[in-house]
């Protein structure tokens, strides 16, 4: 695909609380094995997209240590690959905190111009879908588009979100902030524009002292470029909160979802491979419609669960309706329900948690509880 | 100086297996899959990678594109190396003609130049089709320290079983003596593991003198062991203990993957020993709302709704609802359908087996006889495969 | 989608290149030294990845480790990818016994299984000896919008050497209506340059048909062609202008490099189409304080005390002082002793002129008559090699 | 090698001048076809040291842009391989710029304290030299050192260097600031140390607020820690003003030198292969005494010169004792001596540039004269 991806990992809120003090939201662990920002890498190399940047601001040493050389995703090249592009690397860059894409866009543009692909592929590095950006360029093109916005029609709106006015196929407006109510073509931050074009909008953009893609470039040029929609039907959701957190993992238990995600002709999600043995169910264990990592040892009762690698239930444990992140222990007789286990925390022996299906406990990375 | 290489290893992993039946029909012995979610070379290799070797030449001939594909770049075990890593080393046409190995000794002759191209000091030499952790390193160690020409890792086995093995006699230093190849009345316990190290000049003139010989089998156990032991060469007896098993039989490589169910056997929760492993890109294996799973080990992409007990489940093999694996391995993508029943059996990859069909059985008396199912067979709903039989054509309803 | 391939390539390197004489004793013809820098394989190894091709099959069964170890992981190309790369496709024994390749056909034929893992929809059928910068992506674009069945690359080339080449005969919209390997009378120029693109399913096909016909030789050009171009399917030309050699002879691979100093006929400084090479570590070149050197290649490594003029110097040969080099190939790590004299030559990889030796001369009439020093020779000083004699042995001074 | 190593790849001063206006000084382009960097990256690969991090501050772009993934050095690994340390990728990283390198290896504690050498091999980015840590380790371990540090006899000292006064092996004082006159032990900046003991040095001397690794580390324990020197007999020379630059890259004109560095039985200076062309001696060409990279096109004189990869010497133009660095062009009748030109650059038709041997002319990347 004659393009190249800019995923934005950098976080824009602290809406998942405790899950993203030491991390950004594109390296938290999902799935029981894989990373946020998995999504958007293996999207990118299904699309046959092999040169791809991620924007980093801070934070993002755990995502540099997952995404590695980009190897897993074969991103590993003499010609293009993986860049991480994190702040202050260039020589003149002055600049503080981004304060929107169009910063960020800017500090990244000389990674950007020595580019020789047409189309620039622009995305989050927050969302949970596999999408085949190839069917979103044959759009592109047959529309003649300058600039084509993928949505989804979605009633999950939340203060901050952007959605569009479509009237066919071209956006006609862009509805920003407002709390929206009810099903809408709610943005997913995705784009597709030719390179040169993206290059001369941000730097105008930037030059005015602009912020944001969505308000100072699309609704501003709504009517001097074609602006089009693009309706993405598949499984799309955005780690964005806890409650969004918790509810992608446990849509994973649905048999529709796993297959859509991960069993798409598409595509398959590509993560760090972690040569984990197999799970290990001992006697005792007693499981119950849940997802389960390489390298789990379990000898407990566990039910609508997702076990991340290397996690241990211990004896007579029961555990439902909770993520227990990598490597991390619940010990024996212990009772959870509701509950997020971030990595290599400890549950006590006997010890009780119980959280609500909107208000997880969440236990902090390397807590011993 | 890190372009030459102070010990490469020697994958002989050209066995054909034909011991494994319908397993091998269209893999090398080396490709069977292992343990869930491993094959049988992973050991070997990631043994290698693990000890500081990250050179390996894997000589092999037969039905090779199932090894080569998995092999690949051999970024699995960390070595797609610019300098060293693994080559696949099969034969080819010299001059005029080609030929094909004729014995393991043959086919390190052949890659003499391979060899002397990476230019070595030791060469370490393996065999594809065991399944063991070891650290080289610390038997290249003691060859070393020992001046040794050739070491020979050795384990203790049972006396009353020596008799099936290659046994080495070793005076109270560990230099071998004598070696006897299955002999009847062992006068020791120590069998060859089949792991050697050799100091590379001195295997290379031994290869050459070996070659030369018409009489010879070009055999390392028949014949250059045996000649360089009779010419007085320093052979030395590396003891190993541990895990190590011959996976070269249906028997065995059954025994092997139960073996992985019984605690401290062979652990491989090691993250100082890691075996390395080329898996597809799939989800954590999911265990359904009815299903029931007790002393069992499950992989990636694995959907169980049924009843799994003592068994091991490979990545993508899917059990429905309803049916009972018991003392079994599912092999990768296999299926067993709705109240199918497969009991001390191994179902090879991609198999479908039909509801309510009937694989193998507990054992009468005596030790039990596994059913197989080869790769890509079907088998019908409500057929019955026996207990020890094999299987490689599909099977229709009884 | 990325797992499947929508097109990869099969390259033929299997040729023992005799023509080439002592430059192919130890090695295959698609690893010899080519242009300063490459070898002969980087071109259309280069052109495969330029094109968008990143999954090739490498043929080979004639003395593989040069090329072996010079292709590698495939890292210089940009092949060592996790899904694809360069993968050396040896033959293999299937069932009991092992087959080399009897033709080119079959050995594409005995790679069907690679082939099929990758499941493209095309195979682009490739030369190893070939010099030449090809858009493969643009031939593919044609043969798809034709919904041809084959389409094969031709050259227009001088009506009076038309009868040197395979032809082929097309219709005005480019539909091959007649091929003749080297016609008396020629009825078209346009040469046949030996790269093809097949509908893979189409070409599995007559693969199939022609290994079960006895009386087959089992190659393209003579089997596989016609009995296409018999059953009627749509085959296409697709015309190719541009530098194109073949290099398969003393003369023509001398000439190839010759052509490399004149200006405008093979560009090799275009950013947008690389010819990628694997190359040793090391320094730029150094001219030294009484060299001279004009219209000529210099690479990496080289070091030129003396006196060169059209010729190519390849990484890491030197030139002593006084030594006079004319319109010759100095390959990798050869040695040009003081005073020599090397005037149309080609000197072998890792070869040795003593002080003061001759190695060929200028042509007294005709064409110029090549001397070879095989690589590795040693030639004493103030021996002489003369013109058109080729060396395969060490040179005493006479 | 039981080791990892560190690389301070940070620019202390601007002794470089405009060559390090764009780039920290270890990716100043040098020997024609090298950054300064190769030397330290090969000397670790070329000791079997198969762990590296390398420590940015800013102004690092192009470091990342040459060292890429680390394939060149067989750094591109599953475990271990090449890691960039950029500043504020921690999430507890609060610091401003580094202060020295105990801030720099503060930040980097976690790399470090994660990895399982036995030793850490220390050094600056800006060595021109080809060393067998190896060696370096053996004697080490002989000496049963606590800390082995690397210096040269030199008679260049200037302002800011650190020399050692030794008792046989041993290290009695560290000479710190002071000009130094006369053949001194001048510190290579080099050291090894037990891991474990560099974790517990550098915490206890960040507790108190201290910088220096010679001033508050070596010197302060001279009496309760074994600190011995290694003497390193081969050619070093760091890269730290434009006069060093400028005579590095003459004395690779020696065979010696020349020699010691490229063909090293230690092993090869590795660097990112560009795949340019042999270079193109057209008629009138007249080189002596200069290396020459690939991808040059070279029609005029040249003397005693370093020519970058893709350098176009025109026709009839004089260019003696310079360095013209990648990608410029000299045209037609320019007549330049004791020049250094910066990527990118060309110099006109005719024109003339003529410097002194202590005071070249230097002409800026992209620059048009």
């Amino acid at each position: 695909m004659n393009a190249l991806a800019i995923i934005f990992a950098y976080a824009n809120n602290d809406k998942l609380k405790e899950l993203t003090e030491k991390r950004t939201p594109a390296s938290v662990p999902i799935g029981g094995r894989y990373r946020v920002v998995d999504f958007a890498l293996s999207n990118m190399i299904n699309s046959n997209i092999t040169k791809v940047g991620i924007i980093t601001r801070n934070n993002y040493q755990s995502l540099m240590d997952h995404v590695g050389n980009g190897k897993e995703w074969d991103l590993s090249r003499k010609r293009d690959g993986l860049y991480i592009l994190p702040p202050y690397a260039q020589y003149d860059s002055n600049m503080q905190e981004y304060g929107g894409w169009i910063d960020a866009l800017s500090a990244a543009m000389t990674f950007i111009r020595r580019s020789r692909e047409k189309y620039v592929v622009l995305t989050t590095g927050e969302y949970v879908c596999n999408i085949d950006y190839e069917e979103v360029l044959a759009q592109h093109e047959k529309s003649e588009a300058d600039i084509t916005c993928i949505y989804r029609r979605d009633d999950r709106g939340t203060t901050g979100d952007i959605a569009y006015t479509l009237e066919g196929d071209r956006i006609t407006d862009v509805l920003l902030g407002a709390g929206v109510e009810g099903e809408q073509n709610m943005s997913m931050d995705m784009f597709i524009i030719e390179r040169q074009m993206l290059e001369n909008l941000v730097r105008e953009a930037a030059m005015r002292g602009q912020k944001s893609l969505a308000r100072d470039i699309i609704r501003r040029h709504l009517n001097t470029l074609k602006i089009f929609g693009y309706e993405f039907k598949g499984y799309a959701r955005r780690v964005d909160s806890v409650q969004a957190y918790m509810q992608i993992n446990m849509d994973m238990l649905q048999e529709d979802v796993r297959e859509e995600l991960f069993n798409n002709p598409n595509g398959r999600i590509y993560t760090k491979v972690r040569d984990e043995m197999p799970a290990q169910y001992l006697e005792g264990a007693r499981v119950r419609n849940s997802l389960v990592a390489d390298g789990c040892i379990i000898e407990g009762e566990v039910e609508n669960c997702v076990l991340a690698r290397g996690v241990r239930i211990g004896k007579g444990a029961k555990v439902s309706n909770s993520i227990i992140l990598q490597k991390s222990e619940v010990l024996a007789e212990a009772h959870l329900e509701h509950v997020i286990v971030d990595k290599d925390a400890i549950v006590r022996t006997g010890r009780t948690l119980i959280g609500r299906e909107n208000l997880p406990v969440l236990i902090g990375k390397g807590m011993v509880i | 100086m890190y372009l030459k290489k102070n010990c490469i290893a020697m994958l002989l992993a050209g066995g054909q297996g034909s011991r494994l039946g319908v397993l091998t029909k269209r893999m090398a012995k080396p490709a069977i899959p292992f343990g869930g979610k491993y094959r049988i070379i992973d050991f070997p290799l990631s043994n290698c990678i693990n000890s500081g070797i990250d050179t390996v030449g894997v000589l092999t001939q037969y039905q090779p594109y199932v090894l080569n594909s998995y092999i690949g770049n051999g970024q699995p075990w960390d070595m797609d190396r610019i300098r060293g890593g693994v080559s696949i080393l099969p034969p080819y046409v010299r001059g005029k003609d080609g030929e094909w190995y004729t014995g393991t000794a043959n086919a390190i002759y052949q890659n003499i130049n391979y060899i002397d191209m990476n230019d070595p000091e030791y060469v370490l030499l393996l065999s594809g089709d065991h399944i063991y952790k070891m650290d080289y390193d610390r038997m290249l160690r003691e060859h070393v320290a020992n001046k040794a020409d050739a070491t020979i890792a050795v384990l203790e086995v049972p006396m009353q079983e020596a008799s099936r093995f290659g046994i080495m006699n070793a005076d109270e230093d560990g230099r071998i003596t004598e070696f006897e190849e299955k002999p009847k009345h062992p006068k020791s316990n120590k069998a060859s593991m089949g792991i050697y190290i050799f100091t590379w000049k001195k295997l290379r003139h031994y290869l050459e003198l070996d070659e030369q010989d018409p009489n010879s089998s070009k055999d390392f156990g028949k014949n250059i062991i045996p000649r360089m032991l009779a010419d007085g060469q320093r052979m030395m007896a590396y003891n190993f203990s541990g895990y190590w098993k011959d996976v070269g039989t249906i028997d065995s490589l059954w025994e092997a993957n139960m073996d992985l169910l019984k605690p401290n056997l062979l652990n491989l929760h090691d993250d100082g020993w890691r075996i390395y492993s080329r898996t597809p890109a799939q989800a954590p294996h999911y265990v359904g709302s009815d299903a029931t799973v007790e002393n069992s080990l499950l992989t990636e992409g694995s959907v169980v709704n049924g009843d799994v007990r003592d068994s091991v489940i490979f990545h993508g093999a899917r059990i429905a609802k309803g049916a009972v694996v018991r003392k079994s391995i599912v092999m990768p993508d296999a299926v067993i359908g709705e109240d199918a029943v497969v009991e001390y059996a191994i179902v090879g990859e991609n198999a479908k087996v039909g509801a309510k069909a009937v694989i193998g059985g507990p054992p009468r008396q005596g030790d039990p006889q596994i059913a197989v199912v080869g790769p890509d067979i079907t088998v019908e709903d409500c057929a019955i495969v026996k207990p020890g039989e094999m299987m490689s054509a599909d099977v229709a309803a009884r």
